[in-house]
């Protein structure tokens, strides 16, 4: 028998991973990829809930599964996007190394 | 929950049409040629006025549930609708002239500004933490695709990198916190929440860790101290208008938000659980704080702008922090403090969007001797930074004073007194931009200004007063386009009539604020 | 006909010079005479219905006269455009009046961008009068910030630098310290304006109007707490405006670089709504607050008196010894404010008003000088007697007023505050006293070097005062004297304001 | 055997996130990445949340994973190695600690409710919640994917640009 | 009598008519000054006719339960400061108003004659000057606020008057400011007697504090009734006396009157000898209730009138300028007077007050007529001019009736007046008093010699060819005084039948009758007479040399002549001590309050700024990381908070 808090576990683990990819990566497409890790995270905490506690107090209709059709959507929709501005940059400066973008600062 | 679902969707007329419309764009985009661009400017500001007019029509005092409680049409929501669009026309204004000479892709420009309006005013009906969060990602793609419009430019991109990169990272952010609440709650609808805070019994740690993260969503869209890091480097990066409306539509949207959730989850229950004030006021401080001590320190005016635009979302947050206390005062003062800021603001971005146009430059120094190369601008951008820094007859005295006086009543008197030392400090970098406009003269003219000094030389003591300088001759600049003169104008007048007589919005206002007004 | 008159004078005070500045907006830009005519035009007109005003006032009835109130926001804040002239902004208005004509006429050297001159000047004088006739902190506080906003521009861009020879003074400094210290001070009375809201509030009734509040506090709505609090926020605020030490320092350069018209009006008028405040806003509002900190504002007013003296004794420019006078003679305000006495008073409220003329004066005379001579330092000026014979009689009345020459003003105005101050203060007012007697040194010693004495050659080119400056010079020196002779007509009205003000304690 | 089960899925889930955030090759990462997903996707069916899963291996497992590829290509970041961490990463990596474990934390606090149980949802009513319920996000986050298409479009779409490189005036001080 | 405010008005008109209309008016407006000036004296003589046929049932008038002199009274409000409140119940109420008792007659009597003497006499002496005009106008001035000194009912009144002829005597002293004698002169006088002014002040304000009122009646009253505490009497006695001094010329205020000198002379006729000056002895006689209540200060009052009159005749002996010799002479004579009143010699003092008045009005005209006619306008070297008296014969003849009325010798006015004050002295104060008061005696009638036999007698000096006897005006003028400086001592005698003598007249207290101590008288005359017996054969016949003198006391002679080092220590107070201390604050303003602690928080701020801005590296992953950082506060604060 597994627990819902084992889940909720692996969530937040998946989301400190994915946290800290996106602090301590140099490649933009990298950070990208770290915060996918964090959706997905999200996708873990919110499906195992409405799994778990369908039917209890406000818990119905595993609204959970809904939202996290909703997160997966948009996190595609970021990632082209993202992907979009990273090859543009790339275009123009010829790199995606953070530690090179920083003509903005201060 | 089904029901209800198809018998009120004429209330969404003006957000069906703002669809329709910003698809009209796109696609009358297709046929138009390249010189003719202009005109769907013309196309975007028709369909926005007529969705202002579309919302004037509808009763601002009754209030409609749509799908089931995902949204409600009322006061609150027609306010910030025609606030929004209002805004929207503005940047539109802003534009045009910047559009035609240094952006590409211009069809799809005012397109993705129609869509991101969509997107503001879906979010601010909406009830439910996930529809409010994908109406806030509409409006934050746009936003993502129009500050990295300026293709060719390094900083734009760059701009658009960062914003990007931290916008997603506050979207997981949120989305966690989101999860969080509906996997202790069940629920992600506002009101429920509050049901649920109210109720007796163990407040649950996964639901305090959630609402946090979802603060820190939103904080990053007001750009709250400590969320705010991205906010500088995309205003600088960003083309001026978008720029503008960064400043001005994003944050009111993200306001909008705030009070909703705030008015509608958190505040009922503010009488079993209150700490959040503490909270809100102390983000407030700290984004007041280093929001106006680091504008102390800048160079380029678009970025002093950005960090001007953090000290005042400061102090809104200060607005949105005594909510509990008299929900009605506090809920007025801020969003006067958000109408007046939005206008005043626009004024000043058009002042430079109308110096940039001209000249190319955004540095605060490029700035010298604008007084005597276009008088007007510099009169409406100097109006406008003397309003934002809270000094009469201009509108953010009347607004800063309002929500200072109810952040104060609100019990939270120090931290109106924050607000009013870096109201103080603000003046100081707003006044040097207006040295660097009355006082100081171009480089180019330096020479003769030297040259008279050597001759005072001979004095041991000498004083050189300016009536004695011989003016050198500064070539004035052509002058700004008609429509941002307009914008100027207009938004001038408007500056000094709130600044004289808010009555009447404050009457407008208080409707919208009514409508959210929590009864608990 | 004079009562509907009276039904709006109060705001045709304040409308006048503001639609006068924005009426100047749209003249030409290209004929500066053209503004300056009309500028005049706007400050008679004003300074007309400030004498209307002035002598209109019954101090027989005494209180506060032709009130008029005009919603504006409504509940909870309650603001409301409450207008009332009471027995100490009645002295004012007309001061205003005065001052703000003669430095409108006294502009008439301003060449440069001469419309936005006179649309900033207009404005400052619109603000002045707003804060003599409110009787709402908002409003109040509305005027006081109108009335300091233009400076900025003012200085900053018809202004003049000060080179010491080892560092330089410039008009940006001087204007950028000055509006951010007066600002400073601002940021602490809207705190104190807030807080005494927040206490109405409180006790169920939200106001800022201060007659409402002067009421509540009657009735105990104010904890004594927050008074101690509170008023040392209205006397420090306010008291940067008036010139209170240490924060004074705003006061010289500012006066200095500023160009004459707006010394004029500065330091003849505006200084004076700090110590107004300081009397309508502190002590009315938070007067067991003013009773206790009432030591250590006379203690800082002598400090202001003794230090300002000193401090003139030593400066070569003109315009720096005129700017270290005026804080040292606000300091007799301040004394005179802090006896809370109603001769002490009367004298402070007494001497804004003499110290306004006096130092309007003196400011257009050193401004008539410096326009022509181009430097102002009283080492290499001298025998300006020779040339410019009317400036320096003009001149030198202005100084002995400030030097306390009974059969002038000051001498009143000073021996009142004196006089308040011995029944409560008494070390502190021989202090006083030995002041007045420095002032008579620094004074003397300027007379003696620059305008008597055998002038330069290079003085020879020098013309005497303008007719306009003479006419201005001439009638301050007028006032001066008949205010020295026969104080009475001020007296009887400024009597009326402080025993009111004086009320409450 | 379930918790057998849920132990594959959280080491896959896990390891591979852990590769995504520790590979020295960004190739390496975006294939790291679609281990991760299926795990995750794995996870999913643990919850009986079928439909999730497939969604998952469909969206993110292929269109994503290829997005990424084709990304790590065209900007040939596959190319620098050296592109790993930043200086900050230590720091980075007691953040990611603190934040999990207070995430954890909470989880481990909040009393468990006993009914707790898995449920699978019918298909059909998910669908239906989708469409009635849900249409408003639905509809909206059409016009969300929309927006990010144009968006891509615009942005990425080759041009022969002059890139001006206005280095921030700021200057170094 | 109620037009005795005239007396002062008529000039009071004058002054701004002059300055407004001199150039449209005969002779600058100089006649309407001197018109307004005889008015003057025609109404005192009405008033005082009025005064003498007043008694005490006139309903203005009283005897004064204190001086038991007749006093009347006349008042109008002027204006109201202040209006009591329930709490404070203390406000100022202003008249203007005169008190005329005979002290005030007899001052006025003096004021308008030597004015109106001076102003006759200018006429002459100041023909020419381009400012002649203005001249008038301030004599005008002048006068107006002296009279208005001697009518003051009071104490306010009077410090305004007070105030007024400072200015006025700063004025006319600076009168050619072209040159930096007069220029500093003035200045010095005018600083000089403003620090007096300040104990005046003081002492009025600390009377009114415990008396509530600035009427001297009411102060009077309250001090003789012992309604105030021996320290305020004593305390506010000092602090008038300080004015006293200072418009007086006591040691160490001494300073101004002998550099007023600079200032034209008839200037120094009627403002430095015989009408301002004498403004601090009147101001003593008049506020004597107070005085008398306060042994202490009466003390101090003669101390300081001894120390000044012996010191400032030791200078005035080695003076070699004929007017710094009358200036110090008057110094002197004005510390005989507060010696007298600090004796209890009231009646005394103010006699002699009229008759120096007289004597040196009449000398320093003399003296300006000396230097009409040898055409000097600054200094008078006496060592340069001698022999005068055939030159200028009724210059001489006046200029000796002067000098020796002041010297003392008998008959003449200045003899009995000087009796008078020896026999106070004697009477009341320690031995060593009368002592060194007669040595002053001494010393004063052997300077007077001095100056009177090198200047008119002995040999022609350099400077005396080309002498003349000046116009009749000044003549004229001389002449008048002269007779009153032969014969104004003769009021003191009782004339059976006609006058009972000065001192039933003006007395404090009590009236007293002429008297004459044999032994006091006696010695008085030795001295006086063999003063200038000894001057006569140093000067004139030169049988007797004083050279072995000053070399053998070559040092004190140094001192003396050094003036004490007076101005000297004076000098380095204001350049070392009061310039320094102000440079110093002057700097600690611009240094410390300005650039620290005005400038210093704003740069803090904009330090902090600058510094601040650094947080916003431009790495994506530092913001990343700060809101991550953000987001852990938040969480924790929020989980703790609602725990």
């Amino acid at each position: 028998m597994v627990p819902l808090l084992y889940f909720q576990l692996l969530g937040a683990a998946l989301f400190g991973i994915g946290l800290y990819g996106a602090l301590a990566r140099r490649s933009a497409v990298l950070i990208i990829l770290s915060i996918e890790l964090m959706l997905n995270a999200v996708n873990i905490n919110l499906i195992a809930a409405a799994s778990y506690l369908n039917g209890i107090g406000r818990f119905a209709a595993f609204d959970g599964q809904i939202i996290a059709i909703f997160v997966i959507t948009v996190a595609a929709a970021e990632v082209g996007l993202a992907f979009a501005i990273i090859l543009r940059m790339y275009r123009n400066r010829g790199t995606i190394n953070v530690d090179e973008i920083n003509i903005l600062k201060w | 929950m089904e029901t209800g679902l198809t018998t009120n969707l004429h209330l969404l007329t003006p957000e069906f049409a703002l669809t329709a419309l910003a698809f009209l764009v796109f696609t009358v985009d297709l046929f138009l040629p390249e010189r003719s661009k202009e005109w769907l400017a013309g196309l975007a500001a028709a369909s926005l006025l007529a969705v202002i007019a579309v919302a004037l029509l509808m009763r601002p005092d009754q209030s409609a549930e749509l799908y089931g409680g995902l949204m409600v049409v009322d006061g609150f929501g027609l306010f910030f609708k025609i606030f929004f669009c209002a805004i929207g026309l503005g940047i539109i204004a802003l534009s045009v002239e910047y559009g035609r000479d240094r952006l590409q892709h211009r069809g799809e420009f005012y397109g993705l500004l129609l869509f991101s309006i969509l997107g503001m005013n879906l979010l601010a009906m909406s009830r439910e933490l996930l529809t409010a969060y994908i109406s806030l990602e509409l409006l934050s793609f746009s936003l993502y695709v129009l500050v990295a419009y300026g293709l060719r430019e390094a900083r734009s991109n760059e701009a658009g990198i960062k914003y990007i990169i931290i916008g997603v990272l506050s979207s997981a952010i949120m989305l966690y916190g989101l999860s969080n609440i509906y996997a202790a709650l069940g629920t992600t609808y506002f009101t429920e929440i509050a049901a649920d805070l109210a109720a007796p019994g163990d407040a649950s740690p996964v639901l305090w860790v959630g609402i946090a993260l979802l603060v820190v969503g939103l904080g990053f869209k007001l750009s709250a101290v400590p969320f705010h890091m991205w906010a500088p480097d995309a205003y600088e990066g960003a083309p001026l208008p978008v720029t503008a409306y960064l400043a001005i539509g994003s944050k009111a949207a993200a306001f909008a938000l705030t009070l909703r959730l705030f008015a509608e989850a958190i505040v009922p229950a503010a009488a079993r659980w209150d700490e959040w004030q503490l909270v809100i006021a102390v983000l407030a401080a700290i984004t007041m704080l280093a929001g106006n001590l680091v504008a102390l320190a800048q160079r380029n005016l678009k970025r002093l702008m950005a960090y001007s635009s953090i000290g005042h979302v400061g102090y809104a947050l200060a607005g949105i922090a005594v909510l509990g206390s008299d929900f009605a005062l506090a809920a007025k003062g801020v969003i006067f403090y958000l109408v007046v800021y939005a206008v005043t603001n626009l004024v000043v971005f058009a002042g430079i969007t109308a110096y940039y146009n001209r000249e190319g430059k955004d540095n605060i120094a490029d700035l010298a001797g604008m007084a005597d190369r276009q008088p007007f601008v510099a009169a409406a951008i100097a109006i406008g930074l003397f309003s934002l820094a809270g000094l009469p007859i201009f509108a953010g005295f009347t607004a800063k004073f309002y929500l200072f006086a109810a952040v104060a009543d609100g019990g939270m008197l120090w931290l109106a007194g924050v607000a009013i030392f870096t109201s103080l400090v603000s003046l100081y970098y707003y006044l040097q931009v207006m040295r660097q406009m009355y006082i100081e003269r171009p480089a180019h003219a330096e020479h003769n200004v030297a040259a008279h000094q050597e001759h005072a030389e001979h004095d041991n003591i000498h004083q050189h007063a300016a009536h004695d300088e011989p003016d050198p001759p500064i070539p004035p600049l052509q002058r700004p386009s008609i429509l941002l003169t307009a914008t100027m104008g207009i938004g001038l007048l408007v500056v000094v009539w709130l600044g004289i007589y808010p009555a009447p919005l404050l009457t407008l206002i208080e409707t919208a604020s009514a409508a959210i007004l929590p009864l608990g | 006909m004079m009562a509907n008159f009276d039904q709006v004078s109060l705001l045709l005070l304040v409308l006048v010079p503001l639609a006068g500045a924005v009426l100047t907006m749209f003249l030409p830009k290209d004929r500066p005479r053209d503004a300056w005519q009309f500028a005049i035009f706007v400050a008679a007109i004003s300074f007309v219905i400030s004498v209307v005003v002035f002598l209109r006032y019954d101090y027989a009835a005494a209180g506060v006269q032709f009130q008029r109130e005009y919603a504006w926001i409504g509940h909870p804040l309650n603001i409301s455009l409450h207008l009332g002239l009471n027995g100490i902004g009645a002295p004012l208005v007309l001061l205003n009046g005065i001052v703000l004509l003669g430095a409108v006429l006294i502009s008439q050297t301003i060449t440069r961008r001469t419309r936005d001159f006179f649309v900033l000047l207009l404005a400052l004088g619109a603000g002045v009068y707003g804060v003599f006739i409110v009787r709402d902190l908002f409003f109040l506080f509305f005027f006081y910030e109108l009335a300091v906003l233009p400076m900025y521009l003012l200085i900053g861009v018809w202004g003049s630098s000060t080179d010491f020879g080892t560092f330089l003074r410039t008009k940006e400094y001087g204007a950028m310290k000055l509006m951010l210290v007066l600002v400073a001070g601002s940021v602490l009375i809207w705190i104190g304006i807030l807080a005494l809201y927040v206490a109405s509030s409180q006790a169920g009734e939200p106001t800022f109007n201060i007659d409402k509040l002067a009421q509540l506090q009657q009735n105990g709505a104010v904890s004594r707490i927050t008074e101690l609090w509170v008023f040392p926020l209205f006397a420090v605020g306010f008291g940067i405006l008036a010139g209170l030490w240490p924060f004074h320092t705003w006061s010289p350069d500012g006066h200095v670089a500023a160009p004459t018209g707006v010394s004029m009006l500065h330091a003849g008028v505006l200084m004076k709504l700090g110590a107004f405040g300081i009397i309508q806003v502190g002590m009315l509002l938070t007067p067991q607050g003013a009773e206790v900190w009432m030591p250590v504002l006379i203690g800082l007013g002598t400090v202001n008196v003794i230090y300002g003296a000193i401090s003139a004794l030593s400066q070569n420019d003109l315009k720096y010894v005129i700017g270290y006078s005026s804080v040292s003679h606000m300091g007799y305000v301040l004394m005179g404010i802090a006896t809370l006495h109603p001769v002490g008073l009367a004298g402070a409220v007494l001497q804004m008003f003499s110290h306004g003329i006096m130092t309007a004066l003196m400011f257009a005379m050193v401004g008539a000088i410096y326009e022509r001579a181009h430097i102002r330092d009283s080492f290499i000026l001298n025998g300006l007697i020779k040339r410019m014979g009317t400036t320096t009689f003009f001149f030198a009345i202005a100084g002995l007023a400030s030097l306390g020459l009974p059969g002038l003003s000051g001498f009143i105005a000073e021996f009142m505050v004196f006089t308040g101050a011995f029944r409560t203060y008494l070390p502190l007012a021989v202090l006083g006293v030995i002041g007045a007697a420095i002032t008579a040194v620094y004074i003397l010693r300027l007379l003696a070097r620059s305008f008597f004495g055998e002038a330069d050659p290079q003085w020879e080119h020098l013309t005497d005062a303008s007719p306009v400056e003479k006419g201005v010079g001439g009638a301050f020196v007028v006032i001066l004297i008949a205010v020295g002779v026969w104080p009475a007509p001020l007296l009887n009205v400024i009597n009326t304001g402080v025993a009111s003000a004086l009320s409450v304690f | 055997m379930q918790l057998a089960l849920f132990i594959i899925v959280a080491i896959f889930t896990i390891g591979g996130a852990l590769g995504v955030v520790a590979t020295r090759n960004v190739v390496h990462a975006a294939l790291f990445l679609l281990l991760s997903l299926l795990g995750a996707a794995g996870a999913y069916l643990l919850l009986f949340a079928e439909f999730l899963a497939l969604v998952q291996v469909l969206i993110y497992g292929g269109a994503v994973t290829i997005v990424v590829l084709f990304a790590v290509m065209l900007t040939r970041s596959s190319e620098y190695p050296r592109i790993t961490d930043n200086r900050q990463w230590p720091l980075g990596l007691i953040t990611a600690l603190v934040l999990s474990s207070v995430l954890g934390a909470a989880f481990w606090l909040t009393p468990a409710d006993a009914d707790a149980e898995r449920k699978a949802p019918v298909f059909t009513d998910l669908a239906s919640s989708l469409f009635t319920k849900w249409a408003l996000p639905f509809e909206i986050a059409s016009l969300v994917l929309l927006v990010a298409l144009i968006g891509a479009i615009i942005i990425a779409r080759q041009q022969n640009v002059v890139v001006t490189d206005d280095t921030s005036p700021e200057g170094e001080d | 009598m109620p037009l005795a405010f005239l007396i002062p008005v008529f000039s009071f008109a004058a002054c701004p008519l002059i300055i407004l209309f001199q150039r449209w008016l005969p002779l600058r407006g100089a006649p309407l000054a001197i018109l307004a000036i005889a008015g003057g004296f025609v109404v005192w003589i009405l008033a005082t006719v009025g005064f003498l046929a007043a008694s005490a049932d006139h309903p203005a008038c009283d005897v004064s339960p204190i001086t038991h002199a007749l006093t009347c009274h006349f008042t109008t409000t002027w204006f109201d400061a202040g209006v009591p409140s329930e709490i404070i119940t203390d406000s100022i109420h202003l008249n203007w108003g005169m008190l005329i008792d005979p002290l005030t007659i007899v001052l006025l009597g003096l004021i308008t004659f030597v004015a109106l003497g001076v102003q006759l006499y200018s006429l002459e002496y100041m023909k020419g000057d381009p400012r002649f005009g203005w001249y008038y106008a301030w004599q005008a001035l002048f006068v107006a606020a002296m009279l208005t000194l001697a009518l003051a009912d009071n104490f306010l009144l009077l410090y305004i008057a007070w105030e007024l002829v400072g200015l006025c005597s700063y004025l006319l002293i600076g009168f050619w400011f072209e040159n930096p004698g007069p220029r500093e002169a003035a200045k010095k006088a005018f600083v000089v007697t403003r620090i007096g002014d300040v104990g005046l002040l003081v002492g009025i304000l600390l009377l009114w504090v415990n008396v509530g009122s600035f009427s001297m009646t009411e102060a009077f009253a309250a001090a003789a009734s012992g309604q105030l505490s021996d320290g305020v009497i004593t305390a506010s006695a000092i602090l008038l006396l300080l004015g006293a001094m200072g418009k007086s010329a006591q040691f160490p205020f001494h300073v101004w009157l002998p550099d007023a000198m600079e200032g034209p002379t008839p200037v120094s006729a009627l403002i430095h000898a015989a009408t301002m000056v004498i403004a601090g002895v009147y101001l003593v006689a008049r506020a004597y209730p107070i005085f008398a209540a306060s042994p202490e200060a009466l003390m101090v009052v003669a101390s300081i009138g001894l120390v000044t009159a012996l010191g400032a005749a030791t200078i005035a002996l080695v003076s070699t300028d004929l007017k710094r010799i009358l200036a110090y002479s008057t110094v002197s004579h004005l510390g005989l007077m507060m010696l007298s009143l600090g004796a209890l010699g009231w009646t005394a003092a103010v006699f002699h007050l009229m008759a120096h008045g007289f004597a040196k009005a009449l000398l320093f005209l003399g003296a300006g007529s000396v230097m009409h006619g040898v055409g000097a306008h600054g200094d008078v070297d006496i060592r340069r001019v001698g022999g005068l008296r055939r030159a200028m014969p009724l210059t001489a003849a006046a200029f000796s009736i002067g000098a020796l009325s002041l010297g003392g010798i008998p008959i003449l006015s200045g003899f009995w007046s000087k009796d008078e004050i020896l026999l106070a002295v004697s009477h009341n104060l320690p031995v060593i008093f009368i002592v060194l008061t007669m040595l002053t005696v001494f010393l004063s009638a052997l300077y007077m010699a001095r100056a009177m036999f090198v200047v008119f007698f002995g040999t022609q000096g350099e400077d005396s060819h080309h002498a003349h006897e000046s116009p009749i005006l000044m003549t004229g003028v001389l002449s008048i005084l002269a007779v009153l400086a032969i014969g104004f001592g003769w009021i003191a005698f009782n004339w059976p039948g006609a006058f009972d003598g000065f001192g039933t007249f003006v007395f404090y207290d009590h009236a007293e009758g002429f008297h004459f101590n044999v032994v006091l008288g006696v010695l008085s005359i030795l001295l006086a007479v063999g003063a200038f017996a000894l001057a006569w054969l140093v000067y004139v016949r030169r049988t007797l040399s004083i050279q072995s003198w000053r070399a053998r006391f070559a040092p004190v002679l140094r001192v003396v002549e050094n003036r004490y080092y007076v101005d000297e220590t004076y000098q380095w107070v204001i350049d070392r001590v009061v310039l320094t201390v102000s440079a110093a604050l002057a700097f600690f303003d611009r240094a410390v309050v300005n650039d620290v602690g005005i400038n210093g928080p704003a740069d803090v701020v904009r330090k902090a700024g600058i510094a601040l801005r650094l947080h916003v590296t431009g790495h994506v992953y530092t913001y990343a990381l700060v809101v991550a950082l953000g987001v852990i506060a938040l969480a924790i604060f929020w989980w703790l908070r609602s725990v």
